[in-house]
């Protein structure tokens, strides 16, 4: 019980300069955004944009520290700053990506982008979480706006839907997962994540029925987060209906928000009991790699197309997840290409779509290459990248994960994997093939005057090259961020701890 | 040695690519491209004259650091194995695309430039790296712009067959991915460092069973890169619909990638299981052979014949690599030039006939050597040599790998003779159906003969197919030292003795590993 | 001993000048042009092949002339060079090859004189001398087979030379392919060859190396080679069973029928077996079945020849027959005597086919000897060459048939094959019968001939004349280089061919009754003709009508192309069509990929219907995934 | 305190919380919801969480039921009239619901429910100790809160507030073509 | 001081209600109650396992969770709201309008 001085805290607001930067913009884009006609909301996404931007500089700050703050509520290490970096990346993408579409589709600006940088305050909370408690705030801080985002549109059936269903689903789930959060803190008696590795690592409480059921429903939580099967129910109809910007924004942000608070609980504390949720990871991912699959391969509608295939890349992480400790840095390289490269995916249907519905469909990319060659190309690119050709970054991602994953002995579950890689070939393929080999299709509204969004597409379809020809410092990165973050015991720990 | 050529040999048709999207003048893409084409096709003749004969190891070799974290090594060079195919593989796509300039290819030449420069790409990179990963790259990247070629410029269910030929390939491939990461965990536990170059590979202890396994992975993709019956189909559909040029390229070079694979993967990584694997393979092989020529005999489509004609050749190459002797691989090689040199060549004329008639029916020719005598005659001798008459290309590869076939396996051989009859029934019936007889169709009366474009781009195969049919000597002589490295690495010598008995034996070849159990626990 | 002269290069040279020329100048420029070319770089050819045999005649006996050219294969240890070699045997086919071969060119620049394609034709004929040429002279089996793939390709071209007749372009097929099926025996020798001898690390195929380690290919290996040889030479010799290809080769021009199916590329199967003599005498059964082969095809020809009303026809059954006789020669270890009757045999049977030739010519190319006769004043020349011609291959002393064929036949007496020896006798009967037979329905009784065409008979202008009357001479006076032993300088040919080709043993002595027999048989023949055809003409009308079946059977050629038909080829392309193609292919391997795709979609499309939109149903999922894993972890606690 | 009264406020709360769910009408289900906070307030005070326990009645029992309340006139919601729901979907919740109690007992029951027993200190559950927390170990998390309050007014009115007639204009009229 | 199983167990039986609800009431806004009561289930767990534990945790915790309830409930009543003036209804299978 230690007394309340405020000496133990004035030094280390720096730790979460970015969030309170990132959140006082959110403030300042409110305020300005009063007297702004929605239809001109360009303005507000600027300042947002400014303001993610300043974040990104002092985000970078946190590269290579290593520590606690906050009584550890807070922990600062690589680990965080690169997760954070990587989705503030996202959020400006997204904003970048929006500045057009909510004009076009009058989202009043002020709510859009504030929403957006809170929900984006949340995930930042999640990558530097230090215990249980602040991943959940940090959960709930990014989910209740994106909750609002997706329902945004509030003439449009279809948005309206995707909120309800967000969100009622999103509550169910926090329900497992505090209900998991409350028996790790009874077997271990905190919630503090260093304490409870501790506790777990000294092997005192070896398998804890409480601490196992705990892991059991956190997992449960997570998996909903990340749309594993079977808990990925919600993921197309919200992706289908959510605006676009937004389900840009889920598919990647909440993405790297969820599986950083995810791997750094699971892979950072629980490796050394790693032998009874591995096992279960191993069924959830290779049932989320085929489910996302064999579903994404009959859709006719890109947005659920994407949605699916999203929850098949879940399902290579996962993959990752379940080999255990070693592929960690492997997940952190898959994340970051797969941002780019998602992102840029979804930009480019945003620079197909219209008003909402028009140009959702597979058949509106239909001579595309012929009207518009750079897009397609660029969509070719993402395309390419998210079916796992080499050399772009999505290849190079799975190649890093299937390795880590067979070092470690896991050759049936990289099988599975690399054939339902083979199937996800036939629906990515399939869009070029409307791309460049039919006719027809949705007219393009014209490109020159929405830069931001070319500027998006062209930044990520430049990323994602890059990121794949060249991946040693990206690697090389994600290597340094897992580490400190898990530290070096947290390897030895894993060692023995396979019995396949 | 000199380095940067194969680098530059790589890399000037991307440039070119890339330098192609720029144009938008029609005549100055295809100039453009065809400059581009010829430039690595010079390089592809400096490093044959700079080439050691003598030597059996890789030359022109640069290798750089990529990933180190996997030991990834940008590790390129080239040997007597891969030499020549590099040479075929300039010769074609110029051939190509001097030909698709002459009015074959009228929608968007620039896209088509454009994919064709960076499938020599993928080729050429594919065929000179000597890093597993870079090579699996290459290996991949090759698809995409013949799935586009195929996809865009193709006729008839183009669609159908772009998208059958990526499936196919890629099922094969990425399990061939699961093995090379396989492999390469081998080689960090055995030597204690992650490396994918194929030097260290090659040393790697295995033990049977993951020999086995990692094998079948390598030669599914391979066989069905070949493609060996029975996963041959794709092969058909993909050449039936492909554009002329894509149909050259796709059998003059992307066949010969399987086979090649085998020659400097498969086999060398995992000599123990390829000589077990010998009775297998000479059966497929010789399954290809017969049935390949079957079929063929029995389509009205011309290039779905000339496709399983692939089939049946291609039976033959196997069944030289899979002779595991000199005589056999020498052959094997000899006729992955051959066929990519014929075959190339009848895809090329029959492009032409295409090109008049917009049709490959059998049926809607006749009689034409009255009209086209000139046609007739090289769509004659281009034949001929693909029927291996001696003198021409054809023979010398045939029988290299038969006379090896028979060092090895006789009976497979007895039956691949008749394989050498019936590529002459279907050859002939087929240029008697089209060329002989009274003109049965108005149509073809007005037909014309070929152009000198198109002359200019037969002239080379009918000289290739000469010279390669008279004087095989100085290339083999080129391939000789690296095949009999090769074959040294594996000591197949001793394995043809024990192949006699009982193949299993070879498995003592393989050095015991140190880590026994733990290796096979991993491996199942 | 061996002597370096690569004057031999030219041989070959000549004929490729004239491939070349005709191939790529000919029609443009011109008829003349190209009668000037294409005999005459056989001529040329003809010259350098007699210098050559002059230069081989002062060597010492056994002596030859060799021309190694260059590098050829080689893989691992196992290389071929190519070479040229002129020892006695080949020098005595080359000098019939180009002698006869500038002939018969010199007759073809007559007898196309009508036809537009005259540069094909000459650049196919320059082709086929070239290989030819390059069989008799290769100095190792490969180049040998090169050659002897070079004539099949050429004698396909030739036989389909009027390709606008679809029968025509499929009789050369059917050359082609048969003789594909001879050459793949002809491989798996070459290959049993190679692999025996490396076996013991001698990696060579070189004619003269072999003979040296002929050793090393004693026993099962000889016999093996032999009979796959043999095979080879069936199908290039059109004997049984691969005969069936040269009746139909006949629609080719006539001077291809003189050259390539008569005189030179058809007995490139004797000359083979002849080179390879040593090793068929290491393997007295494959030499057994050479000479039976021989012997059944001779008589089973001849018998089918009986009844052919087609004049080419009956010429082809006879050469069948003719080149049965000298297997039978060679079969019974005489190969000087098969070569002998080769010799003789290009002469007469060259000579029968330009005669008929000319007869066709002057009947505008009518074959039906039922509507000829009596043309022996309309054609003196004709009828007078061939006369002779028809004596010579009746054996009739002193004409060259009889002193070859008794060679042979003696031979077979003397080597014991009695029953083949009777054979032969029975088949020179049939031989001198159906000849007769044939000159008599032409050149004798009345004119059957079409009445518009009755008018415009005339005889061949001299540039056709004069080969026939050189080879007429050659048909009388050929035989006489190899007179029976004692008399004037004896059997010289024999004697020269001996260091090349072996000697002959006799086992049973020959007696007189054996040696007549052969010329009575001939004689009963003509007589049987004379009294068939020109006493009582309307016996052999009645003789049809009575033995119908046995008459219909001859005329059918006993069915036999009916037979492969149904029993090879029907069967063939039934399987490859519907079992290969369309069941195997197209259902099962192709149904296989396809059904893989379908199964994957269709579990698609059932898995999607679980996403039904309702709120409700999602949670219940979810509900289910968390009871699985809390089952599962329930399990890990309570199961320990 | 007694163990009975333990018993009598677990069956309080379990009868009131099927009462949220069996119930038809809304308003009745709010009510036993509320029902239920309540018996779970004195549940926490008898466990010693007093500060808290009331906050739930305050706070929870009081503002959000109340909100609830609100929505459900301005929806002016009715008893739900023709069947509610899928048959099939009722029993199998049901039985999930069921499956799951029984397994959570499994693994809750004495044997397995492992925690490691301390008294509690002096003070425990009091204002004092529960604000020394929050201003400490959950500064941050304390500061979160009012982020995420702020973000959900913020939400709640951007969607609850009404549209602006211009929007409603803009909405009903078709999407324009649009040439590149 | 009553064991610790039957709060656990009460609070198990709770939040399993609760889960019921959700699945079998098609009215969103008992759906939502239903989630309250899962909840409420929590944090009846975690002031059981605090008060064992002697630590203030537990009941923080369910401090913060009854504020992040209070937002959720807010955000979560103003998406039904909205939702209701578009479709005219609260059940939530009318809402299929996305599928498959």
């Amino acid at each position: 019980m230690t007394p309340f001085n405020l000496a133990a805290i004035n030094f280390v607001w720096l730790p979460i300069l970015p969030m309170v930067i990132v959140a006082v913009g959110a403030i300042v884009v409110l305020l300005a955004g009063v007297h702004v006609d929605d239809s001109e909301s360009e303005g507000l996404g600027l300042v947002a944009l400014a303001s993610l931007g300043v974040a990104f500089v002092f985000a970078l700050g946190i590269l290579g520290q290593n520590g606690v703050a906050f009584a550890g509520a807070i922990s600062i290490d690589s680990f965080a700053g690169f997760f954070e970096l990587v989705i503030l990346i996202a959020a400006m993408f997204t904003v970048m990506m929006s500045l057009d579409y909510a004009a076009d589709n009058n989202i009043s600006g002020a709510e859009y982008y504030s929403l957006l940088l809170f929900s984006t305050v949340g995930m930042m909370l999640m990558a530097t979480a230090g215990d249980l408690i602040v991943i959940f705030l940090g959960l709930e801080t990014m989910s209740i706006p994106v909750y609002v985002l997706a329902g945004i549109m509030r003439r449009n059936a279809k948005s309206n839907e995707a909120a309800i269903k967000y969100f009622l689903l999103g509550a169910f789930s926090t329900g497992f997962l505090l209900y998991g959060i409350a028996l790790v803190y009874g077997a271990t008696g905190t919630i503090k994540l260093g304490p409870i590795h501790d506790a777990i690592a000294s092997g005192a409480m070896g398998a804890n029925p409480l601490l196992l059921l705990g892991i059991g429903l956190m997992l449960i939580g997570f998996g909903f987060k990340v749309a594993a099967v079977p808990f990925h129910m919600w993921t197309p109809d919200v992706y289908e209906g959510a605006p676009t910007p937004v389900t840009a924004f889920m598919a990647v942000g909440v993405k790297l928000a969820a599986f950083a608070a995810f791997v750094r609980v699971f892979l950072v504390d629980f490796p050394s009991i790693g032998a009874h949720w591995q096992t279960v990871l191993w069924v959830v991912a290779a049932l989320t790699m085929t489910g996302g699959n064999l579903i994404a391969a009959v859709q006719t509608n890109i947005k659920r197309m994407l949605a699916y295939s999203a929850i098949a890349h879940a399902g290579y992480l996962l993959l990752g997840m379940a080999a255990g400790v070693q592929s960690g840095p492997a997940i952190l390289y898959y994340l970051l290409g797969y941002a780019f490269t998602n992102l840029g995916a979804f930009g480019v249907v945003i620079a197909l779509e219209r008003r909402g519905e028009v140009g959702n469909q597979i058949s509106d990319f239909r001579g595309l290459a012929a009207r518009q060659p750079l897009l397609a190309g660029a969509m070719a690119i993402f395309l390419l990248s998210l079916a796992g050709i080499p050399p772009l970054a999505g290849f190079v991602g799975k190649f890093y994960i299937f390795s880590e994953a067979l070092r470690q002995g896991y050759v049936g579950l990289v099988i599975i994997a690399v054939l339902n890689s083979v199937v996800s070939a036939y629906y990515y393929y399939y869009v070029l093939v409307a791309m460049y080999m039919q006719e027809g299709g949705s007219e393009v509204k014209r490109l020159s005057n929405r830069p931001a969004l070319v500027a998006a597409i062209g930044l990520a379809a430049i990323a994602t090259i890059l990121i794949g020809i060249y991946p040693q410092p990206y690697m090389a990165s994600a290597a340094n961020a897992f580490h400190s973050a898990s530290g070096a015991e947290g390897i030895h720990a894993v060692a023995g701890a396979f019995d396949p | 040695m000199n380095g940067g050529a194969l680098t530059a040999l790589i890399f000037l048709p991307l440039i070119g690519a890339i330098f192609i999207l720029m144009q938008s003048e029609e005549r100055a893409i295809w100039n453009s491209a065809f400059i581009f084409s010829l430039l690595p096709l010079a390089l592809s003749f400096y490093v044959l004259f700079e080439f050691n004969p003598q030597s059996g190891d890789y030359q022109f070799v640069e290798q750089y650091d990529w990933i180190p974290q996997f030991g990834i090594t940008y590790h390129i060079g080239i040997d007597g194995i891969s030499l020549f195919l590099v040479l075929l593989t300039t010769i074609l796509i110029t051939l190509s695309i001097l030909y698709s300039g002459g009015g074959d290819i009228e929608e968007r030449p620039r896209e088509f430039c454009f994919f064709m420069l960076v499938l020599e790409t993928g080729l050429l990179g594919a065929l000179l790296s000597v890093d597993l990963f870079l090579f699996y790259m290459f290996w991949e990247i090759m698809l995409i712009p013949m799935y586009f070629l195929i996809g865009i410029w193709g006729h008839g269910r183009k669609i159908y067959a772009a998208i059958k030929f990526v499936l196919f390939t890629m099922v094969g491939s990425l399990l061939m991915l699961v093995a090379i990461l396989y492999l390469v965990y081998q080689a960090h536990v055995h030597f204690n460092r992650t490396s994918f170059d194929l030097p260290l590979l090659y040393q790697v202890p295995l033990t049977p069973t993951q020999a086995r396994w990692l094998f079948a992975a390598f030669a599914l993709a391979f066989a069905i890169k070949v493609p060996m019956w029975p996963v041959h189909t794709w092969l058909p559909d993909a050449h039936t619909n492909a554009p002329t040029a894509g149909s050259v390229i796709l059998a003059g070079v992307m066949l010969k990638m399987g086979t090649y694979g085998f020659l400097r993967f498969a086999i060398p990584l995992f000599p123990a299981v390829a000589v077990e694997a010998i009775p297998l393979f000479m059966a497929l092989a010789v399954i290809g052979i017969i049935y390949g020529a079957l079929v063929a005999m029995m389509q009205s489509d011309l290039k779905r014949l000339v496709a399983y004609s692939s089939v049946s050749h291609l039976g033959f190459v196997m069944l030289g690599i899979f002779a595991l002797n000199p005589q056999g691989i020498d052959g094997a090689i000899y006729q992955m030039l051959n066929h990519g040199v014929s075959t190339g060549g009848l895809f090329l004329l029959v492009g032409m006939l295409y090109v008049r008639r917009h049709t490959h029916e059998i049926s809607e020719f006749g009689g034409l050597w009255k009209r086209v005598p000139v046609y007739a005659a090289i769509f004659m001798a281009v034949m001929l040599s693909s029927i291996g008459l001696p003198g021409l290309n054809g023979f010398v590869g045939e029988f290299l790998i038969m006379l090896g076939g028979f060092l090895r396996l006789r009976l497979a051989v007895v039956i691949a003779v008749f394989g050498v009859i019936l590529e002459a029934l279907y050859m002939l019936w087929t240029y008697e159906r089209v060329w002989f007889g009274p003109i049965t169709k108005a149509i073809n009366e007005t037909m014309r003969d070929l152009t000198g474009r198109e002359i200019a781009v037969m002239v080379p195969v009918l000289a290739l197919m000469l010279l390669m049919g008279l004087f095989p000597r100085p290339l083999i002589s080129r391939m000789e030292p690296s095949v009999t490295a090769m074959l040294a690495r594996g000591n197949f010598a001793q394995a043809h003795l024990e192949t006699e008995h009982q193949p299993n034996r070879l498995a003592a070849l393989v050095p015991a590993s140190t880590h026994e159990p733990e290796i096979a626990a991993a491996a199942r | 001993m061996t002597v370096q002269f690569p004057a031999l290069a030219l041989i070959l040279l000549f004929p490729l000048i004239g491939v070349v020329f005709n191939m790529f100048f000919g029609s443009r420029s011109g008829r003349g042009a190209v009668n000037l070319v294409g005999p005459g770089v056989m001529f040329a050819a003809f010259a350098v092949a007699t210098w050559a045999f002059l230069t081989l005649l002062k060597l010492p006996p056994g002596g030859s002339l060799v021309a190694p050219l260059w590098g050829w294969i080689e893989g691992g240890p196992f290389h071929v060079e190519f070479g040229l070699r002129v020892d006695a045997l080949s020098g005595v086919m080359v000098m019939i090859v180009t002698g006869v071969g500038s002939l018969i060119f010199l007759y073809s620049v007559g007898y196309m004189a009508e036809d537009e394609d005259f540069a094909r034709f000459f650049t196919y004929m320059n082709l086929f001398a070239l290989s030819m040429l390059i069989l008799i002279l290769a100095d190792n089996l490969l180049m040998m087979f090169v050659g002897w793939e070079g004539v099949g390709l050429c004698s396909y071209l030739l036989i389909a030379f009027w390709y606008t007749d679809p029968q025509f372009a499929y009789n050369g097929r059917k050359a082609f392919v048969v003789n594909r099926i001879g050459d793949a025996g002809f491989l798996l020798a070459i290959f049993t060859t190679a692999a025996t001898l490396g076996s013991h690390g001698v990696w060579t195929l070189n004619f003269v190396e072999l003979h040296n380690n002929a050793a090393l290919l004693g026993g099962a290996a000889a016999t093996a080679i032999c009979v796959l040889l043999f095979i080879g030479a069936t199908g290039k010799s059109a004997q049984i069973p691969l005969y069936v290809w040269l009746p139909d080769a006949m629609v080719g021009p006539t001077p291809v029928s003189a050259l390539i199916h008569a005189a030179t590329m058809v007995t490139a199967g004797v000359y083979m077996i002849a080179r390879l003599g040593f090793l068929f005498t290491m393997a007295p059964s494959a030499l057994d079945l050479v000479a039976a082969i021989g012997a059944i095809t001779a008589t089973f020809a001849a018998t089918i020849a009986i009844v052919q009303p087609d004049i080419k026809k009956v010429l082809a059954y006879s050469t069948i027959s003719q080149l049965g006789y000298m297997f039978l020669g060679v079969g019974t270890g005489a190969f000087a005597s098969g070569i002998f009757h080769v010799m003789t045999h290009a002469f007469f049977k060259g000579l029968l086919f330009l005669c008929a030739g000319s007869v066709m010519h002057a009947l505008g190319g009518e074959q039906d000897m039922n509507k000829m006769g009596g043309l022996r004043r309309k054609l003196p020349i004709t009828f007078a060459t061939m006369f002779i011609a028809t004596l010579a291959i009746a054996a009739i002393p002193p004409f060259s048939g009889y002193f070859s064929k008794d060679l042979i036949l003696e031979a077979a007496y003397e080597s014991g094959h009695t029953w083949l020896w009777l054979l032969g006798v029975i088949t020179a009967g049939l031989t001198s019968f159906y000849m007769f037979r044939l000159i008599f329905m032409t050149f004798f009784g009345d004119s059957r001939v079409d009445s518009e065409k009755e008018h415009h008979i005339h005889e061949s202008p001299p540039v056709m004349a004069i080969p026939l009357i050189v080879l007429a001479i050659l048909a009388t006076v050929g035989g006489w280089v190899n007179l029976p032993d004692g008399w004037l300088w004896g059997n010289a040919f024999v004697r020269f061919l001996t260091p090349a080709v072996g000697t002959f043993k006799p086992i049973v002595e020959a007696n007189l009754t054996s040696t007549s027999m052969p010329l009575v048989a001939s004689l009963i023949g003509i007589v049987l003709a004379y009294v068939l055809y020109i006493r009582l003409p309307g016996l052999p009308f009645l003789l049809a009508w009575r033995l119908k079946a046995p008459y219909d059977l001859l005329l059918n050629k006993y069915y036999i192309d009916q037979i492969y038909n149904v029993v090879v080829t029907r069967p063939l392309f039934w399987v490859s069509y519907y079992v290969l193609d369309r069941a195997v292919d197209s259902y099962m391997i192709d149904g296989a990929a396809e059904g893989a795709g379908l199964a994957v979609l269709t579990s698609g499309q059932v898995a999607r219907r679980a996403e039904t939109g309702n709120v409700q149903h999602y949670a219940f999922v979810y509900l289910l995934g968390a009871l699985g894993i809390v089952a599962y972890y329930l399990f890990l606690v309570t199961g320990r | 305190m007694p163990p009975f009264v333990y018993i009598f406020l677990g069956a309080l709360a379990i009868v009131s919380a099927l009462g949220v769910v069996v119930q038809r009408n809304p308003i009745h289900s709010l009510l036993s919801l509320i029902g239920t906070l309540l018996t779970v307030a004195l549940l926490f005070i008898a466990e010693d969480a007093v500060v808290v326990g009331f906050l739930q009645i305050i706070v929870y029992a009081g503002a959000i039921m109340v909100l609830f309340l609100f929505v459900i006139w301005l929806l002016n919601l009715q008893v739900e009239t023709g069947p509610t729901g899928h048959l099939a979907l009722k029993i199998f919740g049901w039985l999930g619901a069921a499956l799951l109690v029984t397994e959570l007992f499994f693994i809750l029951a004495p044997p397995h429910l492992q925690v490691k027993f301390t008294h509690e200190p002096a003070g425990y559950g009091s204002l004092a100790s529960l604000a020394g927390k929050l201003f400490t170990d959950y500064l941050v998390a304390f500061e979160v809160t009012s982020v995420l309050l702020l973000a959900a007014v913020v939400g709640a009115v951007a969607l609850a507030r009404r549209i602006p007639a211009a929007e409603e204009f803009r909405d009903v009229k078709e999407p324009e073509k649009i040439a590149s | 001081m009553i064991p610790l199983t039957y709060m656990m167990s009460l609070s198990a039986i709770i939040f399993a209600i609760g889960v019921a609800g959700v699945i079998i009431r098609r009215n969103i806004l008992v759906m939502y109650m239903s989630i309250e009561l899962m909840l409420n289930a929590v944090n009846l767990a975690f002031v059981a396992i605090g008060s064992r534990l002697g630590s203030m945790d537990g009941q923080v915790i369910v401090f913060f969770v009854m504020t992040v309830a209070a937002a959720e409930s807010a955000v979560g009543l103003g998406i039904i709201i909205s939702s209701f003036r578009n479709r005219d209804t609260v059940h939530a299978d009318d809402l299929t309008l996305m599928r498959w």
